[in-house]
């Protein structure tokens, strides 16, 4: 995947315009992430259903286009799913960003899947990472996350 | 004399190398200079022809390791204006001044005390003051700047005034390029009695320095930002300074004896190089004060200005790109762009081999103050050439029509 | 497998060198080691082709810098058992202890407490404890050997009894060769909640070491006795203790945050390593391990074995030569001979190409111990053949014959 | 000058049978020189007549055959000096065996020549320094000396 691609394909385009940028007033769970590497910094609220499903979710910060596209597919990708169904998902997408990920398990990450492009990046591995560590701190009663 | 930019390119062997088919054009020169060839043979040279432990070792290896290992100290002391005996060898900046704010720091620094440094300081010299004014109860005063970005010499004088035991200031900056006057500003501290740390890691590698003329108590400085290998930097002190401070690290080297309860320390500089010191590291920086000598006569500072107008007149044309310098900007350029992150910046000329840095180049405390989160940055150096500017250029217009 | 001995000196080139026409016997490798080719040829590849700062560059050669030196730290910690997350790096032995006794032993070490290390350690594993004792109002115990030099367990369970809060010790001695139980004597230490401080100076370029089999708190090591590079080498500890231990250098690097007024820091290992590190000593490390692990599998410690013994029966011959070593020594050899002083039969032997250390060895409690002013020192490597021997007993007897 | 004519010439003389070893009691001058870095250890007593002559000159201590013999032939050189004449030898030899002495400055120095092979060894220098240090400081009135 070159560059262009990668910026190009869907990147760009979350980066250009973000899905659900904003913030939602008492969240059920909140957390900042922290990239000190590079100074990127991101908010992350999250409403659940009382069944613990995740009814809402939005980003705010400032970042890459990178860590803030990510930011944007992230809260698409989570809508509706349970709590383990999320902590299973960064996990997933964790190692699809580092270039871990068995091609066996990549069939129904959908749209996700541009984010293994990332990979070949190791410098910005991080900045894609930092959303989906955000999230999954926060929906663990944490307050702050870092990826350094 | 030697001449620079292109011409010199062949001196330096990584410069020959491919980025992703691309030249390597070298950006970032305020984070680590590259090495000349003669750096990297005298490195080869010790370890295939020489290399001992020093100081204890009386066999010709050890005779000619130690000989070679003093005789640099007194090559990069001289070259700095100073003596042998005045030169601390330490890993580099940081550590120097770590050493002192320990040492000296701990031992003259109290509860109350005010210590004293620009806002707009690297933060290795400025975490370490923050930590020993933490530890002593004693205040950290982190001096705000005028418009230009430069020490406010009035407010400097106030705080000096009130009653100050240090300020810790760098010579040129690493973010805005600017140098400082160093004499003029240690003469008005040491008019309040106020102890003076320069931190040298930049113009050390940009001019000659001499610490008499500039009247300052501490200069510490970076090997690797000189032409020299990783590993090696120090600082230099009055006679006066170095014996009043106590040793830091205690072991090999450090000390004249132990006994089973106790312990006394060695002279000055061996009693602040406690065990086995990086001796290679010294040698090879000695061999890189003789080429940074030769190009800074060649004419370096001109060059470096020459180059840093050049990419400042073709830099400003771009609306959105924003400037952290108030002044032309001299050897280190920092902007940032209105709506494109530096990361992504950085990423996309990386494609064309062009190297520069993006982040807050270990100055937070002034970013936040001019309310920029990172920003890009490109420094100069003697091998770098007008090509070198237009690649970038070329690449940042990508870029632009890119991202934008 | 690697051949040692004669057959592996083709990889060091300084043992192709001559001393006063005649070849170098390199009998100091307790001092430091030499270097093989790859080694040296590790650090030319570094500044010709990937040189630049760590961690901050999101260029080519900062990705490539960065990834080298965190995989070197990986490979480093893997050799000692542990995770990368766990070393950290230093200078060397020396740095690494002081740091921690600076950073854990400022935090944990309190007035009253009591610090114990073998009379017979090196300075560096000597001197800041005495250091932090002195600051803290601790007291600094040097605890007495056995007749056959060794720990003396009886009087070590009787101090960790007594209570206190570290015990510092060596795996391997730099002055007697002989090694101690470090699993069993962790264990003990454990058993009274006393913190381990493993000093592996000398064991680490001899053999293979687990940190997680020792039980040890802290490991230190240096890399330049280690085939490595000099300036580099580091500490490993566990992630509990780490993180249970403040920073001690400030700067770049070691830093979450800066603000105006205040810091935080990063976590382990960076939270330790402030400023630029020595990169290329990290890397030319790990190669350096690569090649004394294949030296070690390919049989290192009996290699030196036998070597000692065949040295030891030599030297046993002349009436006039003392051992320090009550037991028969292994690695380290060291004598002293009635009425003539080491200095002039170091010197003498360098006269014959034979490079041996005559002096305290950084180990001064213990000469006094011994009642023995200095001592003449062989230690025995890897490239080290029973030809060094015979050319050192030959050259020895003619220094006898000439001064006795 | 090869090793061999450096130790057999005078010093392995003088080091065998040193001269003025041992003590004085009451001493108008007496000071202890150290060479840390090989554990040389010398102590030096000086009488002096009334006019400020040396009459007497001791040494005692543990060294190597190049510190002992220095200190053998340092003792015979300096009696019947005056302070300021052993100050201006020691000066002298000082240079002497750093091997930076004029050829035209040595006309005087008799015996002492030999110790011109000692700038040879450069990490010997220490050895042959430490007396001439030493009753330095003694006769300046100081107690401890180092050639550290
Ligand atoms: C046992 C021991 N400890 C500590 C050290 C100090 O190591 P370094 O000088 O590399 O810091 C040495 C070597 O000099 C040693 O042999
Ligand atoms: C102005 C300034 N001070 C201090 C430092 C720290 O130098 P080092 O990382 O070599 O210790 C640097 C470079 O990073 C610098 O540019």
């Amino acid at each position: 995947m070159s560059l262009e691609d990668l910026y190009r394909s869907v990147i760009l385009d979350h980066y250009r315009s973000a899905r659900n940028k904003g913030k939602i007033e008492n969240p059920d769970f909140h957390a900042v992430g922290d990239n000190p590497a590079c100074g990127d910094q991101l908010e992350i609220f999250v409403s659940c259903l009382e069944d613990g499903t995740v009814s809402d979710v939005k980003w705010n910060g400032e970042g890459c286009a990178i860590c803030c596209a990510t930011a944007s597919i992230m809260t698409e990708s989570v809508k509706e799913k349970s709590k383990q169904e999320v902590f299973k998902l960064v996990e997933k997408v964790k190692k699809l960003i580092k270039g871990e990920l068995d091609d066996s398990e990549k069939d129904d990450l959908g749209e996700l899947i541009v984010l293994e492009g990332v990979s070949k990046f190791p410098v910005r591995v991080k900045c894609a990472t930092l959303p989906w560590v955000s999230i999954e701190i926060a929906m663990q009663g944490k307050k702050e996350a870092s990826t350094e | 004399m030697l001449s620079l930019g292109k011409s010199l390119r062949s001196k330096f062997p990584i410069l020959k190398r491919k980025i992703r088919g691309k030249r390597l054009v070298y950006l970032d020169n305020a984070a680590t200079t590259q090495k000349p060839i003669e750096v990297i043979r005298e490195i080869e040279n010790y370890y295939m022809n020489t290399n001992a432990n020093v100081h204890r070792g009386l066999y010709k290896l050890a005779e000619e390791a130690t000989s070679q290992y003093e005789s640099s100290r007194e090559r990069i002391a001289k070259w700095f204006d100073s003596k042998a005996e005045n030169l601390v060898f330490t890993r580099g900046t940081t550590e120097s001044i770590n050493l002192i704010a320990k040492s000296w720091g701990n031992k003259y620094i109290s509860a109350g005390d005010r210590v004293l440094a620009p806002l707009s300081e690297h933060h290795s010299n400025y975490v370490p003051w923050q930590m020993i004014c933490e530890q002593k109860g004693a205040e950290f005063v982190s001096l705000p700047l005028l418009e230009n970005l430069r020490i406010d010499r009035v407010i400097l004088e106030k705080n000096l005034a009130m009653g100050a035991k240090v300020l810790a200031f760098s010579a040129q900056s690493n973010v805005l390029g600017n140098k400082e006057n160093v004499k003029e500003i240690c003469e008005l501290a040491r008019k309040y009695g106020v102890t003076t740390i320069v931190d040298g890691a930049q113009i050390a590698g940009h001019s000659r320095f001499s610490i008499q003329d500039s009247g300052c108590d501490f200069f510490a400085f970076s090997g690797h930002k000189m032409f020299g290998p990783m590993g090696i930097g120090g600082f230099v002190a009055s006679d006066e300074v170095l014996n009043s401070m106590p040793p830091w690290q205690g072991g090999g080297e450090m000390i004249s004896d132990v006994k089973r309860d106790s312990w006394t320390a060695a002279q000055s500089p061996y009693k602040f190089e406690a065990g086995t010191p990086n001796v290679v590291g010294a040698i090879a920086l000695s061999k890189a004060v003789d080429i940074l000598d030769e190009v800074i006569e060649s004419g370096l500072e001109d060059h470096v200005l020459n180059l840093s107008n050049y990419a400042y007149e073709k830099l400003k044309v771009f609306e959105s790109v924003k400037f952290l310098s108030k002044e032309k900007p001299c050897g280190a350029i920092s902007f940032w762009v209105e709506s494109i992150h530096p990361h992504d910046l950085a990423t996309i000329l990386d494609q064309d081999g062009i190297a520069i840095r993006a982040g807050h180049h270990c100055a937070k405390p002034l970013h936040q103050y001019l309310n920029v989160q990172a920003s890009v940055r490109l420094s100069l150096h003697a091998y770098n050439d007008f090509d070198d500017i237009d690649d970038f250029i070329d690449s940042l217009k990508g870029a632009f029509s890119f991202l934008l």
